[in-house]
């Protein structure tokens, strides 16, 4: 046994590289400073997203702390009767604004995330069955996905929503319903590239059965695109429930999220009075852009093809 | 690389032409014998003078089509193609035609073609809104080419008033004519001041004065009529100068528009109330729970309640903060200056301790809880108005939720499918105008109680009923004598409003924008008539 | 057979040294000095190429050669800075014809790229969207400013002058249409375009079959001879260097070892570095007159000294039945195509293939690429469902066997694949590829896996605690040692290794080699070993079939076949092997431009069966049809 | 080609029929037409009469077998707030959308191609960074308040351009066309931009991606050797590889574009079928809102077509085994 190691010493010296993937790809991910400042954004956004009951003077989707004497005050004006300030303006109803905000956030971000994930569990493991079955499953899978894609998805959305009628488990579907498509594709199509790789053929060859190689081999190895595609598709979403809610068929009036706010505001828009629509619409695009930078990023660390 | 630069030079170039291109942009302001631009908010869905009665359409079908009896800007009946008319007795009435009128394409009008109009806008293919409401009871008779007799089942002072809702169509022309050919212009031919020129749908419409009018000759030559439906995009075509004159100027632009230079407000109440309904059917209300969740008995039955909740709505903030100057409190059915308008109601103030005193004496000190609904896309910020009035409630102690949806949805549940076979909803917001411009259409639908087969309280969706105004109604319905049947009706609006049959919140307010060198005056009926707009001196 | 064809060639050798001789006194072409190439990543200059000098005289080709990594593609693309100005700085002389290169302006450069200095890569390289025409005609214009359809004309001479045969029409060919090898002839026509006085060749060769390799290898050296041009030859196949070099430079790590007649290098360098490249090099021949398989003699790099293979017995303990015997094997993949998808063609991979393997035996099965030989293994392995023919391993028949049943009788025979970077799970730590299968069919404790899984690694030459590290951190070598670890984990009896050796460098290959060798020394296993390599096969194999088109045109020992060959087709394939060794060059073989077939055919196509007939005892050859 | 083509139109009709049933049970599950548009003074009699006259008290499928009955000569139910043939009716709006579709396909094709490949041939200048971050913020500025802004800013304040409605138009056989007339081009510009930011990140995020995926390749190396220059090889080699992804996906996305008009037509007042849609919807006019479904399906099956007809022209990989289908 050890005749073998003495005379060839070439062999134990293995290279020093990071040490597991995951370390390795965060190294690289961390490397650009814009993806940085977007991680740290998302982060800051989401943190305010889950304190909002504490860092926001009002709740406003509890109509008794809204006063109608407080309708339409421009930033910075105190309450009439609540004594805090608005500092971002109030809407018509009296409602804060800035709470406003962090509670339409915590809905726009629930909806948006729940909803790729949801479509991503779903989208992928049809993807990843249509690649490793293949034959009739895998056309009918495709076809199924070739006939969703060929439809733009705000329009099968309104068509949802006009039929089932507003609520978020009703937008949340509506989304679902539309996105699944995306993530088929694409988890079938990097699938079909590692089942003709070699270590899932050893792994045909061992007689391991087939749901380990499914999820020890397969899974793994697709999750890295699969997780920018998660990415994108929750900036989509969130922009897609805004486009909803502004349209009249997304969340329910009460509880606003941002894409009703700005809706709301938009009345007001011409009148001078623009913090009702403006500052919904920025934190709106500072959580697009700060996860869309994350992705783009994850993007170029794992750069698969993809959607 | 300098092949990229250039293009991308190029690109950023072709940007900076197209923004050249806008000297041209200003539309020469309006002036006499010119064109007169408008932007509707509604869109007008056809030419067709018979089809869906709406603001929209009636506005663009009076310049095209005369009727007999027009309505001024208070809806008092005024003389139109009949000169003259007197009811010979309690069934029959006779109208006198205006001599030498002629349809845009020169023909005379006729008696036959009167007649004609009345029985054709009664089956308008396709129409889902039809006039037989208004000419259903009625027959036509010709008694000489300049006379024309109607009878009608019973006594009905309105006959005059229900004639000014149908436009005069000639029968050569309009013979077997379908909407289309409205809209193609082909049988668009009318009376009217103005003749159709073009509709594009969802565009414009485009009218040409008709010299020979018999009426006064409006000052403009062409008159243009697109629609914007966003409030704020309508606005701001008014402040760049795109078009002279818009209609349903949203509140919140009233403050601003007027400041603004060059532009002019001008205002005119609409014969419509927008008003709160409560469950009076039903012993149990579907809506309806004690403050624990636990099922009681409906309080709406009860008057005192009925009064809390009036004293609890501050109707004058809901017109001012919310409405900002597009709703006027409303403390009965009809705004002033209609006919049956009772000035001796007075507005309830708002007194929150007596209404908790009152919610006291009725058995609920601590109120109770009540979901209130309403539609989401049908009047001014209703959304904001639902949500205003549950504030105001949920002060008193009754916890008010609310539900507010697309009016589809809305009307439709509204109307059936709940317990017992009635509403749905137990309390909501909804609104009621009518097209006669007085009180009595208000009273036979929504005070009278509900009975089908007569045809009474159509609209009174959650089944408000008191006998002894049911009959003050039906003598007042039959009453030719104005006189007589005003004071009736004044007295019946007084006992309703007493007894809180509905409670009314305001009367929308429309408001017109156009360029400071304009005038008009502000219509009940919140149509917008070209040729009534006139230059300042 | 291999002797006579060594007689033949001495006459010409003579008239080639007297022309050569005249040549020398003209200057060269291409003169190198003290070049140094160093590359730019995060802000620090790291040299890859450190002063290397030599020249290139009129019509004479040098070579240089060396291993991945060795720093002479740089070289060769620094003669006509090709490489990214900003991250690259190019230190030293470079002078064409007397003019110095580095000085030139980027205009002047570009009028010499492609005009007196020609280059070909190892891909040819065609843009797939532009036709053939289009794109020879762009070179024509561009330098010789000739009109187009005088361009035409001369393109169409130009693919002539490279054998492509009716040139006329493959002028709005695409890429695509065309094989490797017609492809890279059409580089070489773009290359000769202007006459160039120096051709550069960066690996033109490497991606082709051997036959292939040999008929580019013509041609270059045919046109060098009718165009007077030079030829810079990079290549890392010491092979192809003796068949082609006048002179030959040999680098190593970036720096430059030596530098001289190839004729010197080969037979007497001085260097200890050359001369442990060329012995673990498996040259052809080298087995001549020996019987069983032999391990290569280990080199010291620094040191030079060669420890000799240990002669073992490796002889086969003959045995009644064979391990594993596979009778009338046919393979066939349908191509679909039409609206409904109809059958359109169908590939005829595998054609009633037989034989059998016994313990401890290495049978290897050599042939050019499409000639079925992975298709066989894979379908052995139940990775591809044959179409008929049965696969008996120790008596049972896989075929009837019931599933668990089958997935026993096939844990005794496990799979090395080619590409090492693929065969293992990038997620998964190294000692869990092997753990898993061990953990899945044994019931060892956790304990007993791990002792298990570090035994293995020490089989296979690996240190135990590299059991926790990924494959990403492993050179290509010790991941082939690990999938070998893996393979054994079930202790099979006979492993498929599928050109488990090709993708590695020449001295790492023949550490592999030799390990697979003792472990079937230690552990009794049967290899079916599968290549396109056949030095490496000549040095392992006991026995050997030859396959072409599906078929197997010849089977039987190694010596037999290698030394006795009587196919046709075995005869090219072992001629068109470029010897390591200048003094044996297959002097104008003439230019031959016979094209590898397609196994693809027609829907109703019926193979014909030709009989087999025994030449020696277990030496079989099929007839020629 | 004819494979795909026949493929492609099967398909399609599977679509066409799917769609008309789920709109058909959708619009009956929420509400009634009548309802909506009937007028206050109708007694409790007509809204009966009216349900019945317009049969929508038929159980659902039934009025559905009327409506293939009526289809099939080509007659989609006659609107009921129009009272016209839903199908002229679309017809009508559809020049509007399609023109801004192509207004906007043009822009962003125009912008787009031209940044993403200054992107892609210089990744470290400071101007692909700025473009870069553009192209982040393009993605992620949602529609509908970027339409605002542009109004906001260009129609009110600057007064640059009219802030909405289509301006005149100019018949072309039959059709009124907006962009041959300048006035027309000033109500286009602010509409198309909206809709064309985003399809503009789109492809300049593409075409950069098809850059420094090319410019590697070793047919440019050789290229670089056969001594062409800069500029040739990327307006010949680089170019014509990285334009057929891009083609294909602005093909793709063109459908997208006339689905995401519904947003800017709405803020824009811009009278195409987008709005036509969001306005039928509220008024539950299910004749138009069917009749505007099959018509969006036909679209989109022509905009594949053409796709796959381009993509086979441009790449000849492709073209040569067409027949053997994707």
């Amino acid at each position: 046994m050890s005749g073998t190691q003495s005379h060839n010493p070439l062999v134990t010296s293995a290279a020093k590289v990071e040490a597991s993937p995951l370390a390795h790809a965060f190294h690289q991910f961390a490397r650009s400073r814009l993806a940085l400042f977007g991680l740290a954004l998302l982060l800051l956004i989401v943190c305010a997203a889950i304190f909002a009951p504490w860092l926001t003077p009002q709740n406003p989707y509890d109509l008794m702390q809204l006063d109608i004497l407080d309708g339409m005050l421009p930033p910075g004006e105190a309450s009439m009767s609540q004594g805090f300030i608005f500092r971002l303006g109030s809407d018509e109803q009296g409602r804060d604004i800035y709470s406003a905000i962090l509670y339409g956030l915590r809905i726009s971000l629930i909806v948006g995330v729940i909803s790729a994930l949801t479509a991503a569990i779903v989208g992928s493991v049809l993807g990843l069955l249509a690649a490793y079955v293949g034959g009739r499953t895998e056309s009918t899978i495709m076809r199924l996905v070739d006939l969703q894609l060929s439809f733009p998805t705000i329009l099968v959305a309104l068509m949802i929503l006009a039929t089932l009628g507003k609520g978020i488990t009703n937008v949340v579907l509506a989304l679902v319903i539309v996105e699944w498509a995306t993530f088929a594709r694409a988890a079938r199509g990097t699938a079909l590239v590692e089942t003709r790789r070699e270590y899932v053929e050893a792994a045909d060859c061992m007689g391991l059965p087939m749901r380990s190689i499914l999820f020890r081999h397969l899974l793994p190895n697709c999750i890295p695109p699969l997780i920018v595609i998660v990415t994108v598709q929750i900036a989509k979403a969130i922009s897609l429930e805004a486009t909803l809610s502004f349209l009249g068929v997304g969340v329910p009036v009460t509880e606003p999220s941002l894409g009703l706010l700005i809706a709301n505001g938009y009345q007001f828009m011409f009148a001078g009075k623009y913090w009702l629509s403006v500052f919904p619409g920025i934190a709106l695009l500072a959580t697009i852009a700060s996860i869309n930078l994350v992705g783009d990023r994850l993007r170029d660390v794992f750069n698969p093809r993809g959607a | 690389m300098n092949v990229q630069r250039r293009t991308f030079l190029g690109g950023a170039g072709a940007l900076l032409a197209a923004a050249s291109l806008f000297q041209g942009a200003r539309v020469l302001a309006a002036e006499r014998d010119g064109t007169l631009t408008i932007a509707f908010a509604s869109e007008t869905s056809s030419v067709d003078p018979h089809w869906h009665i709406v603001t929209a359409n009636s506005s663009v079908s009076q310049h095209i089509f005369d009727r007999l009896v027009h309505l001024d800007a208070t809806q008092t009946p005024v003389p139109g193609l009949a000169t003259a008319w007197k009811s010979v007795d309690d069934n029959t009435w006779e109208f006198v035609l205006r001599e030498g009128v002629t349809f845009h394409d020169g023909a005379p009008l006729t008696v036959e073609d009167v007649i004609f109009s009345y029985e054709r806008a009664q089956n308008v293919p396709g129409a889902i809104f039809n006039l037989r409401a208004y000419l259903g009871d009625k027959t036509f008779e010709k008694v000489d080419e300049k006379t024309l007799r109607v009878r009608t089942q019973q006594s009905n002072p309105l006959v005059p008033i229900e004639l000014s809702t149908t436009a005069i169509i000639s029968r050569r022309i309009g013979e077997g004519a379908t909407s289309a050919d409205y809209n193609s212009g082909k049988a668009a031919i009318g009376t009217g001041p103005f003749k159709f020129v073009e509709y594009v749908p969802g565009a414009r419409i485009v009218m040409e004065r008709h010299d020979a009018y018999w009426g006064a000759k409006p000052e403009w030559r062409k008159v243009v009529i697109q629609p914007i439906a966003v409030g704020g995009s309508r606005v701001a075509a008014l402040q760049a100068g795109d078009v002279d004159m818009i209609d349903s100027v949203p509140p919140a632009d009233i403050a601003h528009l007027e400041s603004a230079a060059g532009v002019a407000l001008e205002r005119g109440v609409a014969n419509r109330m927008i008003f709160l309904s409560f469950d009076q059917g039903r012993k149990v209300s579907p809506f309806v729970r004690g403050k624990d969740g636990s099922e009681i008995p409906n309080p709406f039955l009860d008057l005192r309640v009925r009064q809390a909740i009036n004293l609890a709505i501050d109707k004058k903030a809901i017109a001012a903060r919310i409405l900002e100057g597009n709703g006027q409190a409303a403390e009965q059915l009809v705004p002033p200056g209609i006919f049956g308008h009772n000035a001796g109601i007075k507005l309830v103030e708002p007194d929150i301790a007596k209404a908790k005193a009152l919610l006291a004496e009725a058995g609920l000190p601590d109120g109770f809880r009540v979901t209130l609904h309403g539609p989401n896309d049908r009047f001014i910020r209703d959304t904001a108005v639902v949500q205003a009035v549950a504030q105001m409630l949920t002060r008193i102690g009754i916890a008010t939720e609310v539900e507010t949806m697309p009016g589809t949805v809305f009307y439709k549940r509204a109307s059936g499918g709940g317990p017992e076979d009635g509403s749905e909803f137990s309390f909501f917001l909804i609104g009621y105008g009518a097209a006669t411009g007085e009180v009595s259409a208000a009273l036979r639908n929504l005070v009278h109680s509900f009975d089908k087969s007569k045809g009474f309280g159509s609209n009174n969706r959650l089944r408000y009923s008191n006998r002894e105004l049911d009959a003050m109604i039906e003598k007042g319905l039959g009453t030719l004598d104005d006189d007589a049947r005003r004071a009736l009706f004044e007295e019946v609006c007084a006992r309703a409003m007493n007894d809180v049959a509905v409670l009314p919140l305001y009367y929308p307010i429309s408001v017109w924008g156009m360029k400071n060198s304009l005038t008009y005056a502000g219509r009940t009926d919140e149509r917008t008539l070209a040729f009534d707009v006139t230059m300042k001196a | 057979m291999i002797e006579n064809r060594n007689i033949a060639m001495q006459g010409d050798d003579v008239a080639e040294n007297v022309r050569k001789a005249f040549e020398m006194n003209r200057p060269p072409i291409l003169s190198i000095r003290d070049l140094t190439v160093s590359f730019l990543n995060n802000e620090t200059w790291t040299p890859v190429v450190r002063d290397i000098s030599f020249d290139v005289g009129r019509k004479e080709t040098v070579a240089v050669v060396g291993e991945s990594g060795s720093g002479k593609s740089v070289t060769a693309m620094s003669v006509m800075r090709l490489l990214p100005a900003e991250t690259s700085r190019v230190q030293g002389s470079i002078m064409l014809d007397g003019r110095s290169l580095t000085q030139m302006s980027d205009e002047e450069i570009r009028d010499i790229r492609g005009n007196e200095v020609a280059m070909i890569f190892q891909e040819a390289s065609l843009n797939p969207v532009y036709t053939i025409g289009f794109q020879l005609v762009e070179t024509l214009v561009r330098h010789r400013r000739m009109m187009r359809n005088a361009a035409l004309a001369e393109s169409v001479r130009l693919l002539e002058k490279v054998r492509i045969p009716a040139a006329r029409t493959r002028l709005n060919d695409y890429p695509h249409q065309l094989s490797g090898g017609m492809r890279q002839r059409v580089a070489i026509a773009m290359a000769l375009a202007c006459q160039p006085k120096l051709l550069i060749a960066d690996e033109p060769t490497t991606a082709l079959d051997v036959t292939i390799q040999a008929q580019i290898i013509e041609l270059i050296k045919h046109i060098q001879q009718e165009d007077d041009m030079s030829v810079l030859f990079i290549t890392h196949d010491m092979g192809v260097v003796a068949e082609v070099s006048d002179r030959t430079v040999v680098m190593y790590k970036g720096d430059m070892i030596e530098a001289g007649p190839t004729e010197q290098i080969f037979h007497h360098s001085s260097r200890p570095y050359t001369r442990a490249l060329l012995t673990s090099i498996p040259q052809l021949g080298s087995m001549t007159g020996k019987s069983e398989p032999e391990p290569f003699p280990v080199v010291d790099h620094t040191t030079g000294e060669v420890t000799p293979p240990d002669p073992a017995d490796r002889s086969v303990v003959p045995a009644p039945d064979p391990m594993l015997r596979v009778s009338d094997l046919t393979v066939r993949f349908d191509i679909r195509g039409g609206l409904f998808g109809g059958v359109t063609g169908r590939v005829h991979a595998v054609e009633d293939v037989s034989f059998d393997l016994f313990r401890g035996e290495t049978l290897s099965i050599v042939g050019e690429s499409g000639c079925g030989k992975s298709t066989t293994a894979r379908a052995i392995m139940g990775l591809v469902k044959p179409k008929s023919g049965q696969i008996r391993l120790d008596g049972g028949e896989l075929g009837e066997l019931s599933a668990e049943m089958k997935v026993a009788m096939r844990r005794k025979m496990q799979m090395v694949f080619q590409d090492p970077f693929a065969s293992l799970n990038p997620r998964m730590v190294v000692g869990d590829a092997i753990a898993e299968p061990i953990a899945r069919f044994t019931d060892l404790s956790a304990r007993g896996v791990a002792d298990r899984v570090a035994e293995l690694l020490e089989l296979v030459g690996l240190a135990p605690d590299m059991a926790r590290r990924f494959p990403h951190q492993f050179s290509g070598g010790q991941r082939q040692r690990i999938c070998i670890a893996r393979a054994l984990a079930l202790n099979p009896q006979l492993i498929v290794a599928d050109e488990a050796v090709s993708a590695l460098d020449a001295s790492v290959k023949a550490q592999v080699v030799n390990l697979l060798l003792d472990l079937q020394q230690r552990l009794g296993l049967a290899y079916l070993f599968i290549s396109h390599d056949m030095a490496v096969v000549e040095r392992i194999s006991h026995r050997v079939a030859v396959m072409y088109l599906g078929e197997i045109v010849e089977i039987g020992p190694r010596e037999a076949i290698f030394e006795n060959p009587q196919h046709p087709y075995t005869r090219t394939l072992l001629s068109a092997v470029p010897v390591a060794d200048p003094s044996r060059r297959h002097m104008n073989r003439g230019l031959d431009e016979t094209e590898i077939k397609s196994p693809l055919r027609s829907v109703d196509y019926v193979p014909p069966r030709l009989p087999i007939r025994e030449v020696a005892p277990g030496h079989f050859v099929r007839q020629v049809s | 080609m004819l494979v795909s083509l026949l493929r492609r139109l099967i398909q399609a009709t599977f679509v066409l029929v799917a769609m008309t049933v789920i709109v058909f049970l959708g619009v009956n599950v929420i509400g009634n037409p009548v309802d909506i548009l009937i007028s206050p003074q109708a007694d409790q009699a007509e809204r009966t009469r009216l349900i019945a006259e317009f049969g929508l008290d038929q159980p659902v499928w039934i009025q559905y077998f009327e409506f293939v009955k009526g289809a099939l000569q080509g007659d989609l139910g006659t609107s009921y707030v129009f009272n016209e043939p839903a199908l002229k009716i679309i017809l009508q709006h559809l020049p509007a959308t399609l023109e801004l579709a192509v207004a906007a396909t043009l822009m962003s094709v125009a912008i787009g191609i031209p940044l993403g490949l200054y992107a892609g041939l210089r990744p470290k200048s400071l101007p692909t960074r700025i473009i870069m971050a553009g192209s982040i913020l393009g993605f992620s500025l949602p529609t509908f308040w970027v339409g605002m802004l542009l109004i906001l800013c260009f129609a009110v304040y600057l007064g640059w351009f009219p802030s909405s409605g289509r301006g005149d138009t100019v018949t072309v056989f039959g059709i009124p066309w907006s962009f041959l007339t300048l006035d027309g081009l000033q109500h286009m510009l602010l509409p198309a931009f909206n809709l064309a930011l985003f399809k503009t990140s789109l492809i300049l995020r593409l075409t950069r991606a098809g850059v420094q995926e090319v410019m590697p390749q070793d047919y440019i190396r050789l290229a670089r050797a056969k001594g062409l220059s800069n500029r040739r090889i990327v307006a010949v080699h680089v170019l014509k590889n990285v334009l057929i992804p891009v083609v294909t996906v602005v093909g793709l996305e063109f459908g997208s574009i006339i689905a995401f008009s519904v947003v800017t037509e709405k803020i824009f007042a811009w009278p195409g079928m987008g709005k036509l849609i969001i306005d039928s919807i509220n008024v539950l006019d299910r004749p138009v809102m069917v009749a505007y479904l099959m018509i969006i399906v036909v679209l989109f099956i022509l905009i594949n077509l053409v796709v796959d007809v381009l993509y086979t022209i441009l790449d000849p990989r492709i073209r040569l085994n067409a027949g053997r289908g994707r």
